[in-house]
């Protein structure tokens, strides 16, 4: 493999690595929606880290068994802020307990606050919410005879993203669904990590279909054993 | 007779136009892709960022990366695109949506909806229904008139947290087409079988009832 | 070719036919960076069709006698709204003679502003004008230290776009720098007009490299005689 | 002596970092990119949609479709993406580019900087001046250090009308590496041959003069 001489060259040996600097309380985003473009390299070496206290970002929380599931078995979240956490019994367990918070954002206000967090846009009107328990405290406006609600940017400490095909720059292409949160979040992590299925030498990928620009990535790897579970298999008959 | 789930989905169906493009939530509205009429060019799209979602995939095409936003194995037809969750929400805020179908626990008559949220049992979350609900053209709710005991979810005001608030346009029940109108419920179609009085007993709100009401043809 | 049946079959036969029912005052999107990516067999066919008080936004003016400089030296703008508009001697003779309104604005705020109006964002913080003419009356705000100016979506009657690929169902596919506003442009039409180079069945394009799904396009037509006229041509010695 | 264009594009290509990515605009920063020291691996953005400019194209490769800011053809490098305008200034509004190069018309002892507009003159617009010099990490800017008619650039207080305020951080002139501090100009390095004196007296700002000043290493 060609790889890049300087530190254009982004390349880290596994997950491990690429999770140096990772502390205790910090604020960390996941791409993947369900089961589906989550980075399960990350995961598990964050669960044999042991980090705690987390604040995780991502649109569900996983199941019991797999995803985030498995840092909220070893109690390694503090809160999860997410659009939706259904599937996952020891999420419900430690919410009711209060050993989790937990924080639900409209998918769509989600998705946007992380885009805009990583492009520089620190606070937005949408209308999303409006009349709802999210609109708290925030403030209304009305545009073109509709309310909206000022929602924020967010950022992350790290956002840790899968891909399909990446290369030793950090560019990056998705595979279909798996794209999702992957895309807005790998452009708002203090420190961006991307595990892929295939990574390549640089030049290698088309520079047209790249969907996350290589800037907006800091440490990539290779993962290796992805089981890429899926949550409700249905088929035709 | 009352209608059942597929019978909702099919009197839904019958909202599509030929060029439509659709988000249909989990539950009943995902049974209005059956019955799609042959013949009308409808694309669905599923938020976590396919438009032109297919039918579920042959045993052995199952793909782990390709889902629909019920987290179900799906397809994509011909034609179709992916694309990331913020602009699959930019999609679906700016309008570009033509027609939402989605399920509630209760409709007020001012058109609020309450669908996400039950106090005292645990909230798995709103996932896409809010931003749906503030943002698309036309929003149509499939649910049963009444929950298992009578009690009706036509409400005068909701009693659960809102989702939204004045978005929904028009809802087909078990028992009726109704349509939110200025001046509240407006009855439109009666189920098969179904008599005005059993519709207007099972609406706790008023229920605007003008002239002969048409049987649904399904 | 197989086409689409019903509506989802957006091909229209060519410029002329595309424009069906713009008037004089409308307000156009016209995507492209100088000469590139710029629609050229709709801008022939707007000279054509003699449609008058326009009001134009691109990022520029084309030059002289060629891109939007056709429709300046038929008089068929009252407006532009850009980030850059020399190169253009007609453009200055009629600024500087009060025929033609200008309005400038920060490229990259004119490109989220296009961006926000395609996806429902009614208003939004930037830090770009700050302090400067563009800040004028709007609303500023301090966020994590740094003063923003409070900007708007911008939608418009016509959006007209230029891509490489399409199809029938009007997915597109963008060439290199060709992409640069057409892609937030196609967003925020009320109508969104594609002229494509290569315009092929639905079915065709892999649907994991589309730059424009095709929701946003109303129309699209394949084409002919594109000049594709570079501004400046530097080569290697 | 004091530098010609080249001399000041050479001075800047030493701020240059591994592995940094860089906007250069239009004029002295552009020649920039021809000094980047050998090895260094520096990603050159162009803020039309283009991470990863090449060098310009050979005769029988110019692509129209193919252009940097300044409408110039160009190529790509191995490893370069595209993408639209908005997702570019995305990368720049959020903080994503190292480092920025421009030039100006003036700069303030605040690091206020006017570039884009002279009264009286034809306006042409401030393309992405205002976007970059508001949200890069760093920028630095690129000019003669006084006009023709000998007056000073670096002022006070700008008299024409910003790019943006309290942004620029570093200053490469024919004359001088000038920083901007919270306490105004700070003199950093001499150009070859260059007094203190002469940089002294074509400032019309105060000038922060610490200890001796190095001379440029070009």
């Amino acid at each position: 493999m060609v790889l890049t001489l300087g530190k254009m060259n982004k390349v880290v040996k596994d997950a491990m690595e690429a999770l140096r600097g990772i502390q205790d309380g910090m604020t960390v985003m996941f791409g993947g929606f369900g089961l589906c473009g989550i980075p399960e390299n990350c995961i598990s070496a964050l669960v044999e880290l042991g980090i705690k206290d987390l604040t995780c970002i991502s649109n569900n929380a996983g199941v019991d068994e797999f995803g985030l599931g498995l840092l909220l078995r070893k109690h390694q979240m503090r809160k999860m802020i997410a659009s939706y956490v259904g599937e996952n019994k020891e999420f419900e367990r430690q919410l009711l307990s209060g050993e989790l918070q937990v924080e639900l954002i409209p998918q769509g206000t989600l998705a946007e606050r992380i885009r805009n967090g990583g492009a520089g846009i620190p606070a937005f009107f949408v209308p999303a919410g409006y009349g709802t328990e999210v609109q708290g405290n925030k403030e209304v406006r009305e545009f073109n005879g509709k309310m909206h609600v000022l929602e924020t940017g967010m950022t992350a400490d790290f956002a840790i993203v899968k891909a399909k095909y990446g290369d030793t720059r950090g560019n990056l292409i998705y595979n279909y669904t798996a794209n999702n949160f992957n895309g807005p979040m790998a452009t708002a992590g203090k420190i961006t990590i991307a595990e892929v299925e295939e990574l390549v030498p640089y030049g290698e990928l088309d520079p047209n279909h790249i969907h996350t620009p290589g800037v907006f990535v800091q440490r990539i790897f290779q993962g290796t054993n992805y089981e890429k579970r899926i949550e409700f298999t249905t088929t035709r008959n | 007779m009352a209608l059942d789930k597929n019978g909702i989905a099919k009197r839904i169906a019958q909202e599509l136009r030929d060029g439509y493009y659709v988000n249909l939530g989990i539950g009943i509205p995902t049974l209005v892709a059956n019955y799609i009429p042959e013949g009308m060019d409808v694309t669905l799209q599923s938020e976590n960022g396919l438009l032109g979602i297919g039918p579920f995939p042959e045993k052995d095409k199952v793909d782990a990366d390709l889902i629909n936003a019920g987290k179900q194995t799906v397809t994509y037809l011909p034609g179709a695109a992916f694309f990331d969750s913020a602009a699959s929400f930019a999609m679906i805020r700016g309008g570009h949506i033509d027609l939402t179908v989605l399920g509630a626990f209760e409709i007020s008559e001012q058109g609020d909806i309450a669908s996400w949220k039950v106090p005292g049992k645990l909230v798995k979350g709103m996932g896409g229904a809010m931003d749906l609900v503030a943002a698309a053209k036309n929003i149509i709710v499939a649910l049963m008139h009444t929950d298992k005991e009578g009690n009706s979810k036509l409400l005068k005001k909701c009693t659960l947290p809102l989702t939204g608030v004045k978005c929904v346009k028009r809802i087909v029940t078990d028992l009726a087409v109704i349509d939110i109108t200025p001046a509240g419920f407006k009855l439109i179609e009666r189920a098969p079988g179904v008599s005005v009085e059993q519709i207007v007993s099972a609406t706790e709100a008023h229920l605007i009832v003008e002239g002969d009401i048409p049987e649904m043809k399904i």
